[in-house]
């Protein structure tokens, strides 16, 4: 932290931001042209992808990509997303966390239960997209499954997806709620008293680290 | 057909035997399921599979392939038993009353007079005993122990139930259930139609099958009613023009036939065709015979054929025997035949023992192909591995193959199953160089007699003076000759009273104004009508039917005049009075005879002169007993086919027909039950039709590859599922295909002994959009049929081993 | 641009509208008779030819059917099933094909506006150009009807002939059919017309003869008699009473609405949440904090 | 047939919207309508001929439809062939064969060319007509020449000639039927058959 003002502390690398952001792009592009096949008033959105034959095409690649890119943030965060007690006591008080009285909130380590639950709901929400995706990709695996599994796996992909876009919604707005947590994905680092508002227990670890 | 397709509606009663109507005749088969809808009618087929026609149909017994005789003999002793005949009609138009001479027999299956040395009999005790004035005695209560009704009681006594169930496996329930279905058709006012093909023509008896069934359509007053008849379902579009017109070694059009060694000039042979009524008043129409030989010679040689030359009798060829085709084939097998013309035909995949028709094609010094379609037969010589296995260097024989047109590029006339002959139109120029087929024909004779003319050459006389009357030589069209084979009148035809009836140079109205002084030509007597003054009659397309009973008078041309419905007159009783109010033909109103058909008698003739409905016998009735006219017994007798898996119940010394004409060479290639266990049976489907069909893009999509169908039971004993690959094999050779394994394909409980039945489609060869396949005609035996040689294909052994195919 | 005005049209794929449908045409219907069927595929013959298809010429595979399932160039197969019912055999073959529902689960299916279209006669009709080749009409067809090309990535399936019975004709596979086994004409009198074949049957000994127009799909405009209607099953799996799946009803029924509810809600409720609470801002007093923190932790 | 017109500039203003936009389609705002085209009857403009089914007897007649109104430039080929409905017997109807007539007037396999393949050579070529003609006819003469038997040991006149065949087969016309028999009959031709024996 040589050069650097002093009440900087970093967040997350350079190769964790490219993979988020690429993740999250693709996830953007999948949820257009998901969109675009769920509803027919959303049916225009499939010309962002060159007609309603290339959306059909890029949705099941893009797809194994956004579940690839995913992956690579699961394993990179997993151990930080573990429940612990914290997280009890942060539900707890989820009313002070909503009203914005931090103060009121207990001290939480890098990730707050929130966090921790869009963690686990977007795990789980990829895995049943690209197992029912997989099912539903008829152009490439259409003799592997069944019509009345095709079925299902269309109820189960348009849920999931679903669930998937309203949490990213949640994501995206907590991030654009809470001024000063952009940064931390853009340029990989927040202020100390970011920290010390928001992730105390974290902003120990990281001060004791410098040392 | 004796009936029309449209006649059909009018029956009560189906009985589909000895042919698959639903799969070979679709289209005209619609008429069965209009009779079941509007009549009620119902649909029987005995057939040794349980086919399309039987998916629809009311009731379905299965039959051993071979068997059809006692199938039907057992019915004929049903109907006698119960005295389930119409009796008036019986009395009046059959031949049952006739007395026969004293000397007749039959015996452990042989009439009197067998020769065994010649195979063949010695007729002269079949025959009638006659009165004085040469007339046939008959005893009008049949209770004459020779009379025809005794004999053919006493012939078939021995057809009980049991034997029927001993000899054709059907279960002894469901026989006699189709006898009750045929018994109820006995009343004057039911009919019953047999719709039949090859199913029973391909037998080594095969014109004794339809004997049979002719016996018992007249027993129940069947024959010349609406609804009634003989259908013998055509299998091609213009085999019945063909056929008329006399493409046939021995036939010269309209049915006569061709001077033999023995006619050794004209009066000889007029002197056996004399046909003269052997009951008092009877029309035998055939006495008209020299009228139509006379009017043929002059559309043949017209102003060369005179009365000083016997009409150019000694131009036509003389018949030493009868030039079938497997006696051609057998021919060209001994290297006695250089040149073979095939116009359309497929003899490489049509006859019997494939293996035989190869060898001796390329004996032949040329062989001249004229078809649409790339036909095996053209490629005979190339190696097609096993689809057909040849040294093309070791086959020396010449080949052309011209192309010619298809029905959619030619105009001209086909004559359908029910005598209708229709003229039909080009809808596109041929393709490439192809020409038709008298362009080629016509071209080939102008080469041949302008060669005569240059450097003449032996007997050129006939090739000369042929009559070519068309307007470009080379190019004759269609109407010239359908004119041609209509006739017109060379000079003026007079009535008795003397004033014109006829004049000179018009087409002739009705061939009963042909004349034998050589005034009159004729091309094809039956045909006379076909294009008179009044236009190319062929092209009539009135389709109204004002009857309602399918008679369609003015759409096109039947032969004879038009006629619909054949032998009509039988549709009234001996007053005149037709037997059923529902379905009318034809009836006396106190002058003439009036009625929606053509009467099939004479006009004006009344009913009290008792002249017989079947104007062209002798007898001028119906004949249950055929004297000598039939090579292998007045009576129809079972026997088994050449290659049978038992032996004849009914009489085990004399088991296949004891007089069908076999070759040396093919005797000892009949394969027997021991080695060859199973009965195999060949047939079309309806996807196919013969080898044609196979060059049809669509067609091979719903049909690809060849297959053989065989019972759930015998595959399971041979460990076949269904879509293996299986080897069937004959004595002559061995197809490989795929299995159907089916329900619908039954095992024959005979007796102690199971049969199973193996059923073989004809349709891949290696030519065509379909699969490489083999021909069924790789299996089957060369023998034919004891009168008319048509090859026995029905009815033969194979056995069947499952193998494995590299794909 | 639509040869057929557009008022002719009941029902557009994934359109969330109506259609223009003040015309009232004439509602057709195909009666397909079992009992008459000889299973001979004219039908099959004449619909390759009319509409210009043509199959791979493939292999037996041990049954009469040929191809054995409808494909993209098969528009209709004929299915062959052997029953044997007490002691007597029944050859059942039945004329496979697209059924044209009156509430069709391909049209319910379909994402991609206009690519299937019902037509104010009852045929149900696929508009290629707007295929999108997703396979969701196969997942909401009750009948497995629609086949998707492997060339060009577009479902096909009989379409009734929709270009000769707009200028009044019969479809290619009625006229052919030999025995009027199909029958064409207006649903109306190809219902009486039934019913006097069910009496025809009914009189031959088939008491269970009926009328196949299920119910479960609002009744089909492609209909069939049956000897057996008590069994449709015995009709090489011909469907007892088909109906949409419901899984489809959920994925194309409520679900939608509430889905993009749901996705508008959140973001509603986020930006009243922001509107309301304002933005979480760090504060100078936070800054401070954490310096004294770090200190604090990076000096003890 | 763009939905909405979304040129390459606006797009990415377009994207930040999405999501708001996507709430705006759930109130029902409803794009343009794709409107329906059914295939254009192809029959509409051509030549009809009638004819009859080649195959089996029943005979059906048809209906063959060609390109072209028969003007001079336009080959009339064959595009569609149906059932007649006047015809008393079929009324319209066709069998697989029959409603399959068109692949067989088209089909890739029709004989195109006179072949000929001279003694143990191993393909077929091409040969004009007026060749292959003259060598049919200079085979026959010869071969007639040589075994025409013309009176028999008893002195009975036969003219026959056995050793060249001819089979006739079964679609031919009854026109050129008769015109072959009648050139075969004036040849002196005894060996001579035709379909119906099988």
């Amino acid at each position: 932290m040589s050069a650097r003002e002093a009440n900087i502390y970093d967040r997350y690398t350079a190769g964790a931001r490219v993979n988020h952001w690429a993740n999250a792009i693709i996830m953007i592009c999948l949820a257009l042209s998901g969109l675009s096949l769920f509803h027919p008033a959303t049916f225009f959105l499939s010309d962002l992808f060159g007609g309603g034959q290339w959306t059909r095409i890029i949705h099941p690649w893009l797809g194994i990509a956004g579940t690839l890119t995913f992956l690579g943030l699961f394993v990179r965060f997993v151990r930080f997303n573990l429940w612990n007690r914290d997280d009890n006591a942060w539900m707890g008080s989820i009313r002070h966390v909503l009203s914005g009285e931090e103060e009121k909130v207990p001290e939480v380590g890098k990730y707050n239960a929130g966090q921790k639950i869009v963690f686990w709901v977007l795990s789980i929400l990829i895995v049943l997209l690209i197992t029912s995706g997989l099912a539903l990709w008829d152009s490439m695996f259409r003799e592997y499954t069944t019509i009345d599994q095709k079925r299902l796996a269309a109820v189960v992909h348009a849920a999931a997806a679903l669930g998937l876009i309203m949490t990213v919604i949640v994501h995206v707005y907590a991030a654009i709620w809470v001024r000063g947590t952009v940064r931390a994905m853009t340029r990989g680092s927040v202020t100390g008293g970011w920290a010390w508002r928001h992730h105390r227990k974290w902003l120990r670890e990281e001060a004791a680290r410098q040392r | 057909m004796t009936n029309s397709w449209t006649d059909i509606r009018n029956t009560d009663l189906v009985l589909i035997m000895g042919g698959n109507a639903a799969e070979a005749h679709p289209c005209g088969f619609k008429w069965v399921t209009e009779a079941k809808h509007h009549n009620r009618a119902k649909l029987v087929v005995v057939d040794p599979r349980f086919t399309r026609s039987a998916a629809v149909a009311d009731f379905y017994c299965p039959i051993r392939a071979g068997t059809d005789i006692a199938f039907l003999g057992g019915v004929i002793k049903y109907l006698l038993d119960n005295n389930k005949i119409q009796a008036e009609y019986v009395k009046a138009y059959t031949n049952a009353t006739f007395i026969v001479r004293e000397g007749y027999g039959f015996q452990d299956g042989l009439f009197t007079g067998y020769k065994r040395e010649d195979r063949d009999y010695d007729r002269a005790t079949w025959e009638y005993e006659f009165d004085e004035q040469g007339m046939a005695k008959v005893d009008e209560t049949m209770e004459h122990p020779r009379s025809v009704f005794q004999l053919m009681k006493q012939h078939y006594a021995r057809y009980t139930p049991e034997m029927v169930e001993r000899i054709c496996g059907s279960p002894r329930d469901k026989f006699l259930r189709v006898c009750e279905m045929i018994a109820s058709t006995s009343a004057p006012d039911k009919a019953m139609t047999s719709m039949y093909a090859l199913g029973w023509t391909q037998h080594s008896k095969g014109s004794q099958n339809i004997r049979t069934m002719a016996m018992i359509q007249l027993l129940l007053g069947n024959m010349g009613v609406a609804g009634g008849g003989m259908n013998a379902l055509r299998g091609h579009s213009n085999i019945q023009g063909l056929t008329d017109l006399g493409l046939m070694s021995n036939l010269i059009p309209g049915y006569l036939t061709l001077p033999t060694d023995r006619d050794r000039d004209l009066d000889t042979y007029m002197g056996t065709k004399g046909f003269r009524p052997i009951r008092p008043g009877q029309t035998s129409f055939w006495q008209n015979y020299k009228k139509f030989f006379v009017s043929f010679a002059k559309s043949m040689y017209g102003s060369n054929a005179t009365a000083e030359n016997s009409w150019a009798y000694d131009w036509l060829p003389k018949l030493d025997v009868q030039y079938d085709v497997l006696r051609a084939f057998e021919r060209m097998h001994q290297g006695q035949m250089n040149g073979y013309i095939c116009q359309g035909f497929n003899p490489l995949m049509s006859f019997p023992n494939r293996a035989k028709i190869r060898t001796a094609l390329s004996k032949l010094k040329f062989l001249v192909v004229m078809d649409p379609l790339q036909t095996e037969t053209a490629r005979f010589w190339e190696n097609h591995g096993e689809y057909n296995e040849i040294d093309p260097a070791s086959v020396r024989t010449e080949v052309f193959e011209l192309p010619t047109t298809c029905f959619a590029e030619d105009e001209g006339s086909l004559t359908n199953s029910s005598r209708t002959l229709q003229w039909h139109w080009p809808g596109q120029a041929p393709p490439a160089e192809a020409r038709t087929d008298i362009d080629i024909m016509a071209d080939l004779y102008i080469r041949i007699r302008d060669k005569y003319r240059r450097d003449g050459g032996k007997f050129p006389d006939a090739i000369q003076n042929l009559r070519w009357p068309y307007l470009v030589p080379h190019a004759p069209k269609p109407e010239e000759i359908a004119k041609e084979i209509n006739g017109y009148a060379i000079e003026d035809v007079k009535d008795a009273q003397g004033n014109v009836v006829v004049a000179a140079g018009r087409q002739m109205p009705s061939f009963a104004l042909l004349t034998d002084d050589g005034k009159t030509s004729a091309g094809c007597w039956i045909y006379t009508g076909c294009y008179t003054e009044a236009g190319n009659m062929m092209a009539r397309r009135d389709n109204s039917d004002p009857s309602g009973l399918g008679i369609y008078q003015n759409w096109a041309f039947s032969w004879p005049a038009n006629r619909r419905i054949l032998y009509n007159r039988a549709s009234a009783d001996r007053q005149g009075r037709p037997w059923n109010a529902r379905r009318r033909l034809i009836e006396w109103n106190g002058r003439a005879w009036t009625g929606v058909d053509v009467p099939d008698y004479g006009p004006a003739v009344n009913p009290s002169a008792n002249v017989g409905p079947f104007i062209m016998n002798p007898e001028g009735v119906g004949r249950l007993w055929v004297r000598g006219l039939m090579r292998d017994g007045p009576f129809p007798e079972h026997y088994e086919p050449f290659e049978a898996p038992v032996e004849n119940a009914l009489h085990p010394a004399v088991g296949p027909n004891p007089v069908a004409r076999v070759f040396r060479g093919d005797m000892e290639v009949f394969g027997n039950a021991r080695d060859f266990p199973y009965v195999a049976t060949t047939y079309r489907l309806t996807e196919h039709f013969h080898y044609w069909s196979k060059h049809v893009r669509i067609n091979a999509i719903l049909q690809p590859e060849m297959f053989i169908e065989m019972g759930e039971e015998l595959a399971r004993e041979k460990g076949i599922r269904a879509g293996d690959w299986v080897r069937v094999y004959s004595n002559r050779g061995y197809v490989k295909a795929k299995a159907v394994v089916t329900k619908r394909m039954m095992p024959l409980r005979m007796g102690n002994r199971t049969v199973h039945q193996i059923g073989i489609p004809i349709h891949w060869g290696f030519t065509g959009a379909t699969r490489k396949g083999f021909g069924a005609n790789m299996l089957t035996p060369y023998v034919g049929d004891a009168n008319i040689e048509t090859p026995e294909f029905k009815a033969f052994l194979v056995n069947v081993e499952k193998i494995t195919v590299q794909a | 641009m639509s040869t057929l005005q557009s008022l002719d049209i009941r029902r557009r794929s994934a359109t969330t509208t109506p259609s223009p449908q003040a015309r009232e045409t004439l509602e057709v219907a195909k009666l397909i008779d079992i009992s008459r069927c000889i299973g001979c595929k004219a039908c099959q013959a004449a619909c390759l030819e009319w509409n210009d298809l043509r199959e791979e010429v493939g292999v037996n595979h041990g049954v009469y059917d040929n191809p054995l399932d409808l494909t993209e160039n098969s528009w209709t197969v004929m299915r062959y099933s052997e029953v044997e019912q007490d002691g007597n055999l029944e050859w059942l073959i039945r004329k496979d094909g697209c059924m044209h529902c009156d509430d069709p689960g391909c049209l319910k299916a379909c994402p991609s506006p206009g690519a299937i279209v019902q037509y104010s006669n009852g045929i149900v009709d696929f508009v290629s150009e707007h295929c999108i080749g997703c396979s969701y009409c196969v997942r909401g067809c009750p009948f497995n009807i629609p086949r998707i090309s492997q060339r060009d990535s577009k479902a096909y399936k009989c379409s009734l002939c929709s270009d000769r019975v707009a200028v009044g004709q019969a479809p290619a596979c009625a006229k052919a059919c030999p025995t009027q086994a199909i029958y064409f004409g207006s649903k109306r009198d190809m219902i009486e017309w039934a019913g006097q074949r069910i009496d025809d049957l009914k009189g031959r000994g088939f008491a269970n003869a009926g009328l196949y127009n299920p119910e479960g799909v609002g009744g089909t405009h492609v209909m069939y008699v049956l000897q057996h209607a008590d069994r449709p099953s015995l009709y090489a799996g011909l469907p007892a009473n088909p109906r949409i799946s419901p899984l489809v009803e959920i994925w194309k029924g409520m679900l939608k609405p509430i889905g993009l509810i749901g996705i508008g809600l959140t973001a509603l409720i986020g930006f009243f949440h922001y509107v309301t609470r304002g933005p979480n801002e760090v504060a100078a007093s936070d800054e401070a904090a954490a310096d004294r923190e770090r200190e604090r932790v990076t000096h003890s | 047939m763009g939905v909405i017109d979304v040129t390459r500039r606006g797009f990415f203003k377009f994207g930040g919207t999405a999501l708001a936009g996507s709430t705006l389609a759930a109130l029902g705002f409803d794009p343009q309508p794709a409107l329906a085209q059914v295939r254009p009857f192809k029959l509409a403009r051509t030549t009809e001929t009638r004819n009859t089914c080649p195959y089996c007897s029943v005979s059906c007649g048809v209906i063959m439809y060609s390109i072209g109104d028969r003007s001079r430039n336009a080959r009339s080929e064959i595009i569609h062939i149906e059932g007649d409905p006047d015809h008393p017997v079929n009324r319209g109807t066709l069998c697989p064969k029959g409603a399959g007539l068109l692949d067989f007037v088209r089909s890739p396999t029709r004989t195109q060319y006179p072949m000929y393949r001279g003694p143990g050579e191993r393909q077929f070529r091409r040969v004009s007509w007026d060749w292959a003609m003259e060598r049919i006819a200079t085979l026959m003469k010869e071969d007639r020449d040589r075994n025409f038997i013309d009176r028999i040991d008893n002195g009975t006149t036969v003219n026959r000639w056995l050793s060249t065949g001819m089979l006739a087969a079964s679609a031919t016309t009854n026109e050129t039927a008769f015109l072959t028999y009648k050139i075969v009959r004036s040849m002196g031709m005894v060996v001579f058959d035709n379909q119906a024996r099988v």
